[in-house]
């Protein structure tokens, strides 16, 4: 299935756009979403963390990931 | 009660402390977050802060019901700005009342505390010589 | 830096913030007394503070002071006011900035704990059925 | 030596004045007049505390009042 991931900050500077498109398979997990996203772009490996937001929650490294689910790249926050 | 905003405009800190106001309050501690001119002994000339704003709000709101629950306090109010910021402008307030000022404070610093760590708002330094996303890299 | 006031008029919270503003600063934090509505469930018509006007502006500076010594902060504003005050009202304020959050929480608990124990002002509390000078007796 | 001392608070209606002429022997210390005022009134035996500030600063027991010092009593404080 076809994910429209939102990046962020750094995320979104790596990835060079500020959405982009990213296929997996069905039942992907966020763990797994995340490794595959450390495969395609090696620099994430280089930030402190990597969360991935799943419909606008911290998204389980367990989470199933569903068509149509809003994910987000979540790299180190630092607001405030 | 709480009040959760994310703006792109100046933030009111008298609005913030309007709506803790209670009448069986004994006290509000208020935490003004602020643009230092350095970092690490490096001159800052702006800061630019993005937000993943749906979710950003989400956590605020998680941050408040969790300190309501935790300590005893009556009102919170929590707003944070976005965009370009200049030295001494103001990032973020929090406010809090309570009965008993004790609270107040514990739960003023749980709210700032927290929402630095969880709240999905980025910070870019810009500097003389380039900028940086704060916290990016270990 | 430090400004120390007892006033028999309003305090003004945005005054305080003010004098606490610096580019050096990260944050500051305040902490805003106000009058409850009640005293160990008992209704309260409003309060009288007097004070030792000389001794407590100078035990409110010597507060200030050691908050500066102990406490990593920039500069402290303690305003106190005199006189009658009724519910909501605002007998205290104290601002603290600092470079960095903690240490303007710490110092801003510091001077109001300190303040409620050291500085000769004294607060009666007015009822429907009397009056009673707080922490007088034991 | 004659004093005048400044009350306030509950000091000031146990006294019944806002200030009161005192006479002390010289070389009184503050924990000898801090005695001699609870036999005269015996009611701040009831507060939870009575400090004594010599020249707007608190006098420590063994402080030496001197005439002309700047006397005043402090019942419990309760600011804030």
């Amino acid at each position: 299935m076809n994910l429209k991931i939102l990046t962020f900050g750094i995320a979104r500077d790596i990835v060079g756009g500020s959405t982009f498109s990213f296929t997996v398979a069905r039942g992907t997990t966020v763990a797994q979403l995340k490794q595959t996203l450390l495969d395609r772009y090696p620099t994430f490996g280089n930030l402190s963390s990597l969360l991935i937001a799943v419909n606008e929650e911290y998204g389980d490294d367990d989470t199933i990931i569903e068509e149509n689910d809003d994910i987000a790249l979540i790299p180190p926050v630092s607001g405030g | 009660m709480i009040d959760i905003q994310l703006k792109t405009t100046s933030l009111s800190i008298p609005d913030c402390e309007a709506f803790v106001e209670t009448d069986a309050a004994g006290g509000a501690v208020v935490f003004i977050g602020t643009v230092r001119n350095k970092t690490q002994s490096k001159a800052v000339i702006r800061l630019e802060f993005e937000a993943y704003a749906p979710m950003a709000i989400r956590e605020m709101r998680k941050i408040a019901e969790r300190a309501t629950t935790e300590f005893a306090v009556l009102r919170i109010a929590i707003h944070h700005r976005t965009g370009v910021l200049g030295i001494g402008e103001v990032p973020v307030v929090i406010a809090v009342s309570a009965a008993h000022r004790g609270a107040a404070f514990a739960a003023c610093q749980f709210c700032i505390d927290t929402l630095k760590e969880t709240v999905p708002i980025w910070k870019r330094e810009f500097f003389e010589d380039g900028d940086t996303w704060v916290a990016a890299h270990p």
